[in-house]
């Protein structure tokens, strides 16, 4: 059964009093999620924040084992961040966005123990969109709806938000600012596609030119990576304290950039620029449905918004095989 | 453990990266049970002759001597650190590279003061380097974070090895190129944690020039923002005046 | 029988320099301080470059007073490009300055003066017996450090100040927190002077000239004309009819003369010459020191440092005090044409940038800083301080020597040192 | 169970196998089998994937080769020191798909390892098996790797040695490994397996498929830059495969075109 919630400001007031509160605030010119001191730096007038919520799961920087010698002997302590937060707002595709990393983290023969701690001890307080941006692509995937992955799903209407719950953590939010409703409204905004049979057929057009003339343009900055929700990739490195102490850390990488797949002599499997533009797109469009069985790309567009000269993969396949 | 000898030296720089290291003094006063400041002049009088199993360098070669006196420290050290963008690029002052050099020189010296001027440069020109920390300044932590890793046996990897753009969005800025504003984060080394961005201003290439960097697509966008070719050139010659990617949009301008 | 006092290489200065002195039958016949830095063409290598680089630039000249040097030339490039910043931009900008001339002062003295007096070779020596003098040291760096980071982007070569303003203009709660650490710095100040004055400094004294900026208002670092012990004063636009600068023979700085006579700049003098514009707290240490000032001695340049700082820290509260979070857009230049001279306080003393300015290009620059002002002073020093120590052993004249070298704070920019004796 | 925390084990015996490699016995007995592979580290230094070099209920082999940070490291460890693993991970190689049939095995250089690995299997099983022919490859004499198992290996398979430039004290066969290969005739049905630097397994595959062998039945371990060995990272991801987890052993229909 659904609940009523008219007063948000007030609802968020008594999470940031008990929980660690994530939610997007507004920069300059843009949303980042940041931890909110007060109700009142979260406004409801964003798209979508530039940057994922991915950081919070998976953080740039993270150390995962600390060595230590005692009587000559090293020891490796494993460490998991166990902090109770709330990710407030997160919009629908971001929701499909952690069931990527998800599936990556936690599906297979082994459990990314990290991320599980974290993920785990997170909270999801989803909302849905009343409007598309311009880069948002969420219509081909259909990620503008969520049916699970939240804790609670929130629908703005006019007279405040209907309310979804979506898990017993969920569950214990409810309070008494939230009324029992049968309302069953969804919020589902318009926004671009792709040409379905394009996504399909990809395999057809991996030798197509056109992954040559647009990488022309590529900087080869990682932007594109650092903003997609799904991108997880990262490396692992030793730290130093003191010769008896010192972690296993590791640090997002990225295809794009070179030590990405560099080894002995210098040798790198994936230079030219094309090929490493070419498995991002095929990576996020199309070989994630043979490895996870779904897509990676979200379609929530900000490898576009982000990328400085305007590379657009969404586009690029649409116009595979066209010229 | 055998205590690692340790040695300072510098070329011809502004000093900026030692004040780093007295930033990073403390730190290298804990590390004292393993590794022995035995050679810096600026802090030391009794100063050891050598050999060194670490020697930090720092400063850019500009003359004869300089170039005596790097392969003199090569000699008696196993491990050379380049040290700031100086040592490993050549620093501001190789701009004079791509000047007349009558000009640069006789706007301060008269005629034939200054004999034994050579091509500005890093210190990789002349002799083996086995490990270069980028910045001008560079930033203590990683000075620190290099010594404790060799002091332990590693042979690590530049991590910075990456353009400045990583750590600015990591940090979740908006990117300044999409604002209009000149920015050479794309090809610089990362590592300062995109500073000048969060500073508010474009990155201006002080780490050096990133050997991945598209330099020609970024001129184009550049152009495209409506920088002329000569204010770009003149940014890009501060820092990057000593990468062959680089000196070839110095050298040719629109043509590249 | 003539002898060559050769130190090849002055060690815990900042640069690369040595000193030759001759003396024949116990009478000084030459001295001379020599650079021996690499030359890098500062004044060639800003030419035909876009002013608005000018200032980073230029912060290169120096990684001791890096702050200095960057906003000396964003004044004179603002000058001449016709650009007036407000003056809440220029108290940022002098709180960069500031904090950059504490740290200067509290490396200077607490790890090239201090082991000296002493007896230790180094500070790393001193760090292991007197830790605390070390932490103290490094706890006012990390303060100026601090000042610099949050005002300034970055400890050494600042990144916010940018030619017709600032690029980030600091929060009230950033500048609040500041605040409350220089409080806690004053103590460690006046720890510092007191220490200072306590030393046992060589009775050394000779009639000098002190330069200094003066406003009459204020002790200023980033304003005024020039004014000399003697009395006679110039404005910054005639800088040219006064000093005159002199190149020295092997050696890549050259020397500053004050119509004819040489000067010394600095902290002593600028106490010399503003010392009833110091802040409450420092009068009264001042008052209390038993040194005194003015005085005749160069060693007197350490006290006044370190007099200096406490100064500094009540100026910087002050500055702090009017931050109030606003934000101001970078101003456009007005003309494309001009010349712009700027004259300013460096820690070290009087620092003068003069640039001319056609179109997008710098067309001639000059830049003269304290040390090469300094130069010729304290060659003089030595040749007159020489003869009363001539009787002593070799490392004590060196030593002596270097104390007295030390106590100008030269700023040279140097490399590999051992001091060397040669006698003839 | 966490499976980034490594295990310390004990290292039993050394060996110096050439001037850049050592191969060490250690004391670890995890249920593994031929082809897959492991990480190795050493705490403050870093971790790097290693090729079970044996097959054994009571230790695991390990050879490494000096190239850089982790490898140096490891390389310099004594007897009695500890090493840090984890493991198994990947596919290994069908071992129990091959029974019944011939078995060519192929390798060159350090590409030894897995293969070592999948005889010490077989020779334990040789009653499974048809005809076994191996062929190594190396450089010189001087980097002929394993070498004191030789004589045992030939009492059950026939070993084919040979080295890419001889010197006085080797009588063998000169040539790379695949010149090997030319005079031998091979039963159509027989399996292969191929472990080498990226050229070679691309010559010797093709050889075998003009000898007749069925793409599907030559099966090559390939080798990628990888951190965490459990497919997360991604960096040895090519196409729609992560090599530490599907792989590193591929049929060859499958590998020759897992392009970049
Ligand atoms: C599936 C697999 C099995 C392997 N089995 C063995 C084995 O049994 N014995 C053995 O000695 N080596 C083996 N290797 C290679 C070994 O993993 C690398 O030599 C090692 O990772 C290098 O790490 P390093 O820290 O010593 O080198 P680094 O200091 O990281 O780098 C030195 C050089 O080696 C390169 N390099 C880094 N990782 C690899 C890699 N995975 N493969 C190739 N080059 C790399 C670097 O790019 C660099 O150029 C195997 C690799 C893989 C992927
Ligand atoms: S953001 Fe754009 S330029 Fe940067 S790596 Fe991605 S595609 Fe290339
Ligand atoms: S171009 Fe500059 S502003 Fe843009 S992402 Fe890169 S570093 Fe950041
Ligand atoms: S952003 Fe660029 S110029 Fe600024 S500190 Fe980093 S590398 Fe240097």
């Amino acid at each position: 059964m659904p609940y009523l919630l008219r007063d948000l400001k007030a609802f968020l007031k008594t999470l940031i009093k008990e929980h660690i509160v994530i939610a997007p605030v507004k920069e300059k010119n843009h949303y980042d999620y940041k931890v909110l001191e007060s109700e009142d730096e979260f406004h409801l007038d964003y798209v979508n924040t530039l940057y994922p919520p991915k950081k919070f799961l998976l953080p740039y920087e993270e150390n995962l084992l600390l060595f230590s010698k005692r009587d000559g002997e090293f020891s490796a302590k494993p460490l998991l961040n166990k902090t109770k937060r709330v990710l407030f707002g997160v919009r629908p595709c971001d929701v499909h966005g952690i069931a990527v990393m998800d599936r990556v983290f936690l599906s297979g023969n082994y459990v990314d123990s990290f991320y599980e701690s974290r993920r785990k001890n997170t909270i999801i307080i989803a909302i849905e969109c009343e409007k598309a941006g311009e880069n948002c692509y969420c219509e081909s995937f259909g990620t503008y709806k969520v049916e699970s992955g939240y804790d609670l799903l929130l629908t703005p209407v006019d007279d405040g938000f209907i309310v979804r719950v979506g898990s017993d953590e969920g569950k214990k939010l409810i309070n008494e600012l939230f009324e029992e409703t049968d309302r069953d409204e969804h919020k589902y905004p318009k926004s671009k596609t792709f040409k379905k049979e394009k996504l399909a057929k990809m395999e057809k057009y991996f030798h197509d030119e056109l992954w040559k003339t647009e990488a022309e343009k590529c900087l080869s900055c990682a932007a594109c990576t650092i903003a997609c929700p799904t991108c997880t990739c990262f490396t692992i490195e030793d730290e130093v304290q003191d010769p008896e102490t010192g972690y296993r850390k590791r640090r997002w990488a990225s295809c794009q950039l070179k030590d990405f797949t560099e080894v002995a002599g210098g040798m790198t499997f994936r230079k030219e620029t094309y090929k490493k533009l070419r498995h991002f797109a095929y990576h996020k469009l199309y070989w994630s449905i043979k490895q996870y069985g779904l897509r990676m790309c979200i379609g929530c567009g900000r490898c576009i918004d982000t990328c400085p000269v305007n590379i657009n993969i969404f586009d690029i396949v649409n116009r595979l095989g066209e010229e | 453990m055998k205590r690692l000898k340790l040695a300072v030296f510098s070329l011809t720089s502004c000093d900026g990266c030692q004040v780093v290291l007295l930033q990073a003094f403390k730190q290298l006063l804990q590390l004292e049970r393993y590794i022995e400041i035995s050679h810096f002049p600026l802090l030391k009088d009794k100063n050891k002759r050598g050999p060194f199993d670490i020697s930090i360098v720092e400063g850019s070669v500009v003359n004869k001597r300089d170039i005596k006196k790097i392969k003199q420290i090569r000699k008696k050290s196993k491990i050379l650190i380049a040290l700031g963008t100086c040592a490993t690029h050549g620093g501001v002052q190789a701009v004079k590279n791509f000047m007349p050099q009558d000009k640069v020189v006789h706007a301060v010296y008269p005629p034939g003061f200054i004999k034994d001027a050579t091509e500005v440069s890093g210190i990789g020109r002349h002799v083996k380097v086995d490990y270069e920390i980028w910045g001008c300044p560079p930033v203590a932590e990683d000075i620190v974070k290099l010594l404790k890793k060799l002091m332990v046996g590693q042979k690590p990897k530049n991590i910075n090895e990456e353009p400045v753009c990583v750590e600015c969005r990591a940090l979740g800025h908006e990117c300044l190129l999409e604002k209009g504003i000149l920015c050479l984060g794309p090809i610089t080394h990362k590592g300062c944690n995109a500073i000048c961005i969060s500073a508010g201003r474009g990155c201006y290439g002080c780490r050096g020039f990133l050997n991945e960097g598209n330099v020609k697509q970024l001129l184009k966008k550049l152009t495209e923002m409506g920088y002329s070719i000569g204010q770009i050139e003149d940014i890009l010659s501060v820092y990057m005046s000593n990468s062959k990617k680089v000196k070839r949009v110095i050298e040719y301008g629109e043509n590249y | 029988m003539g002898r060559i006092i050769n130190l090849d290489h002055i060690a815990k200065i900042e640069g690369h320099a040595a000193l030759y002195i001759k003396v024949d039958k116990g009478e000084v016949k030459d001295v001379k301080m020599k650079v021996t830095e690499g030359a890098r063409f500062f004044e060639g290598i800003v030419l035909d470059n876009e002013p608005e680089s000018v200032p980073d630039i230029v912060s290169r000249i120096c990684g001791f007073c890096s702050q200095i040097h960057q906003i000396t030339g964003l004044k004179a490039i603002e000058r001449a490009l016709g650009i007036e910043v407000s003056d809440y931009v220029w108290n940022l900008r002098e709180i960069i300055v500031l904090a950059s001339v504490i740290q200067s002062h509290a490396l200077h003295l607490l790890f090239f003066v201090l082991p000296d007096y002493f007896g230790f070779e180094s500070a790393i020596a001193m760090a292991k017996k007197q830790p605390d003098y070390i932490k103290k040291a490094l706890e006012i760096k990390m303060l100026s450090d601090n000042i610099c980071r949050t005002i300034g982007g970055r400890a050494i070569h600042t990144l916010t100040p940018r030619v017709g303003g600032m690029s980030r203009f600091p929060t009230r709660k950033e500048a609040k927190h500041l605040i409350s650490s220089l409080e806690k710095a004053r103590e460690t100040a006046i720890w510092m002077a007191e220490l200072f004055d306590s030393l046992n400094y060589p009775n050394f004294a000779r009639d000098r000239l002190y330069l200094a900026l003066h406003d009459g208002k204020s002790y200023p670092f980033l304003r005024g004309n020039v004014v000399s012990s003697e009395g006679q004063s110039f404005e910054v636009h005639e800088y040219e009819d006064y000093i005159s600068e002199a190149l020295v023979r092997d050696s890549t700085a050259k020397k500053a003369f004050f119509r004819q006579k040489p000067y010394m700049v600095g902290a002593l003098a600028r106490l010399t010459i503003n010392r009833d514009k110091i802040s409450k707290e420092a009068k009264a240490l001042l008052s209390q020191l038993k040194h005194t000032i003015p005085s005749d001695s160069p060693y007197m340049n350490n006290v006044a440092q370190a007099v200096e700082n406490v100064h500094l820290i009540d100026k910087c509260i002050e500055l702090l005090e009017q931050v109030d979070g606003r934000e101001e857009e970078i101003k456009k230049p007005e003309r494309r044409e001009g010349r712009g001279i700027a004259i300013t306080e460096a820690p070290r003393g009087v620092l003068i940038h003069d640039y001319a300015i056609n179109g997008r290009r710098v067309e001639r620059a000059r830049i003269i800083t304290p040390t090469v002002q300094n130069l010729h002073s304290l060659e003089l020093d030595i040749k007159a301080y020489l003869p009363e120590i001539l009787h002593m052993k070799e490392e004590k004249i060196k030593l002596e020597l270097e104390k007295m070298i030390r106590a100008y704070d030269p700023c040279i920019s140097c490399s590999a040192h051992f001091l060397k004796l040669v006698w003839q | 169970m966490n499976p980034y925390v490594p295990k310390a084990v004990e290292i039993i015996e050394r060996h110096r196998e050439t001037d850049d490699t050592v191969s060490y016995k250690i004391k670890w007995n995890p249920k593994h089998k031929p082809g897959q592979i492991l990480e190795a580290s050493y705490p403050l230094i870093g971790e790097a994937p290693f090729g079970f070099a044996s097959f054994s209920e009571d230790y695991v082999e390990l050879l490494i080769r000096s190239v850089g940070n982790v490898t140096n490291t490891l390389a310099s460890l004594k007897k009695g020191d500890k090493i840090w693993v984890r493991g198994p991970y990947g596919n290994g190689f069908p071992m129990k798909e091959m029974e019944g049939n011939d078995v060519c095995l192929i390798a060159g250089g350090t590409g030894i390892v897995p293969v070592k690995a999948a005889l010490e299997y077989i020779i334990k099983n040789r009653n499974r098996y048809g005809n076994v022919k191996v062929f190594f490859g190396f450089r010189s004499p001087k980097q002929l790797i394993f070498k004191r198992y030789f004589k045992n290996w030939e009492k059950d398979v026939e070993l084919y040695v040979s080295v890419d430039r001889g010197d006085k004290t080797w009588k063998g066969h000169v040539g790379v490994v695949t010149t090997m290969l030319d005079n031998i005739s091979f039963e159509p049905k027989s399996f292969a397996i191929i472990c080498g630097p990226p050229v070679m397994i691309k010559f010797a595959a093709e050889k075998m498929l003009n000898k007749g062998l069925n793409e599907s039945r030559i099966f090559v371990s390939l080798e990628r830059l990888m951190h965490c060995g459990i497919g997360k990272c991604g960096h040895c991801m090519v196409r729609n495969v992560f090599i530490c987890k599907d792989g590193p052993v591929f049929p060859y229909s499958i590998a020759k075109d897992l392009e970049d």
